[in-house]
């Protein structure tokens, strides 16, 4: 079972490792967004596996606050680039 | 005439609380090793708190919140004094134009579920890695996501401002009365209920929830008012 | 916002106190008669003052048919959400990259913002489109692979699966 | 039982955190911003959803809340992915980043002739 984890640690490593890998490489202000956006859910799901493998209920709080904290992120983004603030 | 009553009320309060800090005689205790362990000690035997930290924020250390408080009061004045005279100028738009429907219909959704999770956050300050602070910010940010979405989303200053004053003055209140009946700032005087309900802890879910408020209803003023300071 | 009837504002309220009170229990996970007791208070004050945004639906919505069409459609889009991640991986694991984007126009028979709102959603998460706005009744959407330019045939292509379920709930 | 419950929440995390990669490898891998947000948007939606889910699934018998919990994070997910991927995309639209088109036949944008008209509109 520890095994399945290592693995999905793995793999989500390796995913936010390319989404890093675009938001440095842009090239506009859009593609970091969009990586944000992608590296935003990604945390979102790894703070959820941390609070299994630490066994913390309180974890999952921390995720959707991260979750609710990160989409509004993202709006703030996407109304600035359309030149609205 | 108004402004004389002001600060003789002022004055009055000021000596009086002077006074009373003046014969607290701070930093007359000393502990042997440190206060770590009786702070440990004393939030589970006395106040049946699962947060230690809330514990030490608010009951214990709650002087040094009602400074925190205090500086995002002040932060808050401030910047609406820096930019009070150019938001006469201004109209009623937060933003330039308002978001797509998808937008507009996604935030009308999600804005009392946000609210929610804020107001979930500060009520449970007692029991989760929550409080006033993050709660409040998160009940903020459900109003910048309405703000953002709307171009003419309302907030009315006013009932901002007095939920702010009476947060305070509530927060100061109840801190006073822990004077009064326990000795020093902020001392709990409530029956505390016991360890993991929600009605437990004494006062410190009623101060959480004051900080709360507050904190909501400051930040809240603060996006308000940057974001209609613009053309 | 808009001038409402007593009754549809009841209404309204109502079904945002009983979502919120579900949205509630679960945040606090416990069926505490302390809890209960806080939330039913809490809920209530925010669903007051959020009357005039919470404009999706009236109590009507509540109704079994609709319910069961609700559920229905959670599968249908599930299985929809499976198919297009597996379309994606497909894109994305070809080394030629195999693309033909475009952006194409389809006009929808969904009245409502909120059914909108969702069928938009939807569009985002099925095979290979991005919904990037609509204006009135159009729909316009970015196809990662366009098949037909046609306004009636990409409808068919694209949005009929989830529109013909939409219509009946909304 | 429990060991079924093992089973589907060990599998669901797996497909989980493969989606998660394939979306990163999405947005390294595609040529423009609306592509990217496709692969992307799909591809950590259903990853997050599913490995949320298996951790659901994994502590189910033990502590039923753990559950609920993650259904609202998922519910959440499900509900914010696509509205801000299509804010972006029209964030970007509106910014003049037009769409990578490969077989131009004259119609293949759509959204072009109006594009021009909304901001007039919006911003009267």
């Amino acid at each position: 079972m520890t095994y399945i984890f290592y693995i999905a640690l793995l793999f989500m490593m390796v995913g936010v490792a390319l989404a890093a890998i675009r938001f440095v490489k842009g090239p506009t202000a859009g593609d970091r967004s969009v990586a944000l956006d992608t590296l935003t859910t990604i945390m979102v799901a790894a703070l959820v596996m941390l609070a299994y493998i630490f066994d913390r209920y309180i974890y999952l709080d921390v995720a959707l606050v991260y979750g609710v904290l990160g989409f509004i992120g993202v709006i703030v983004l996407a109304r600035y680039l359309e030149g609205a603030l | 005439m108004k402004k004389f009553i002001v600060i003789i009320t002022l004055a009055t309060l000021g000596f009086y609380l002077g006074q009373t800090f003046y014969e607290l005689g701070f930093g007359d205790a000393r502990f042997e090793h440190g206060v770590k362990d009786i702070y440990l000690e004393k939030t589970v035997s006395e106040l049946h708190v699962a947060n230690t930290i809330t514990s030490i924020i608010v009951s214990f250390r709650g002087f040094d919140t009602l400074g925190e408080v205090t500086v995002l009061f002040l932060a808050a004045t401030a910047l609406g004094g820096i930019l009070y005279k150019r938001r006469h100028h201004v109209g009623d738009r937060s933003v330039l134009f308002s978001a797509s429907r998808i937008v507009r219909s996604g935030s009308k959704l999600l804005f009392p579920a946000v609210i929610l999770l804020g107001v979930y956050v500060f009520v449970h300050g007692h029991l989760s890695p929550g409080g006033g602070f993050q709660g409040g910010t998160i009940v903020a940010t459900g109003f910048l996501l309405m703000l953002l979405a709307y171009e003419n989303f309302k907030v009315s200053h006013h009932v901002l401002s007095y939920i702010e004053s009476f947060a305070g003055i509530f927060f100061v209140l109840f801190g006073l009365a822990g004077f009064y009946n326990g000795g020093t700032f902020l001392e709990n005087f409530m029956p505390v209920g016991t360890m993991n309900n929600l009605f437990s802890g004494g006062v410190i879910p009623i101060i959480y929830i004051l900080v709360g408020f507050k904190v909501a209803a400051e930040l809240t003023g603060l996006i308000y008012t940057v974001l209609h300071e613009k053309d | 916002m808009e001038n409402l009837k007593l009754t549809d504002k009841l209404s309204r309220f109502i079904v945002s106190w009983i979502l919120l009170m579900i949205v509630w229990i679960a945040f606090t996970t416990s069926f505490a008669a302390q809890e209960l007791l806080v939330g039913v208070g809490i809920t209530a004050i925010i669903a007051f003052f959020t009357i005039p945004f919470f404009t999706c639906c009236t109590l009507t919505i509540l109704s079994p048919t609709r319910v069961f069409y609700m559920i229905y459609y959670l599968f249908v889009f599930t299985w929809e959400l499976i198919k297009s991640n597996i379309d994606v991986a497909r894109r994305v694991l070809t080394p030629s990259l195999p693309i033909n984007p475009g952006i194409v126009k389809f006009k929808t028979k969904l009245t409502t913002d909120y059914s909108r709102m969702v069928l938009a959603n939807s569009i985002t998460l099925t095979p290979g489109t991005l919904s990037i706005d609509i204006i009135d009744d159009t729909f316009y959407v970015h196809w990662i692979d366009v098949k037909t330019t046609n306004p009636e045939e990409a409808q068919k292509e694209i949005a009929e699966t989830f529109e013909k379920i939409l219509l009946k709930i909304f | 039982m429990s060991l079924l419950f093992e089973i589907i929440g060990g599998a669901l995390i797996l497909i989980g955190s493969i989606f998660l990669l394939l979306g990163g490898l999405g947005i390294l891998r595609m040529p423009d911003v609306y592509n990217r947000l496709q692969a992307g948007t799909k591809a950590t939606t259903l990853g997050g959803m599913s490995l949320i889910l298996g951790v659901g699934f994994l502590k189910v018998e033990d502590d039923w809340t753990w559950m609920v919990k993650a259904l609202i994070i998922v519910i959440f997910i499900a509900f914010s992915n696509p509205i801000s991927s299509h804010a972006l995309a029209r964030a970007m639209y509106k910014r003049k980043r037009y769409p990578l088109i490969k077989n131009d036949d004259g119609n293949m944008d759509a959204y072009k002739e109006v594009s021009e008209n909304i901001k007039k509109e919006d911003k009267k």
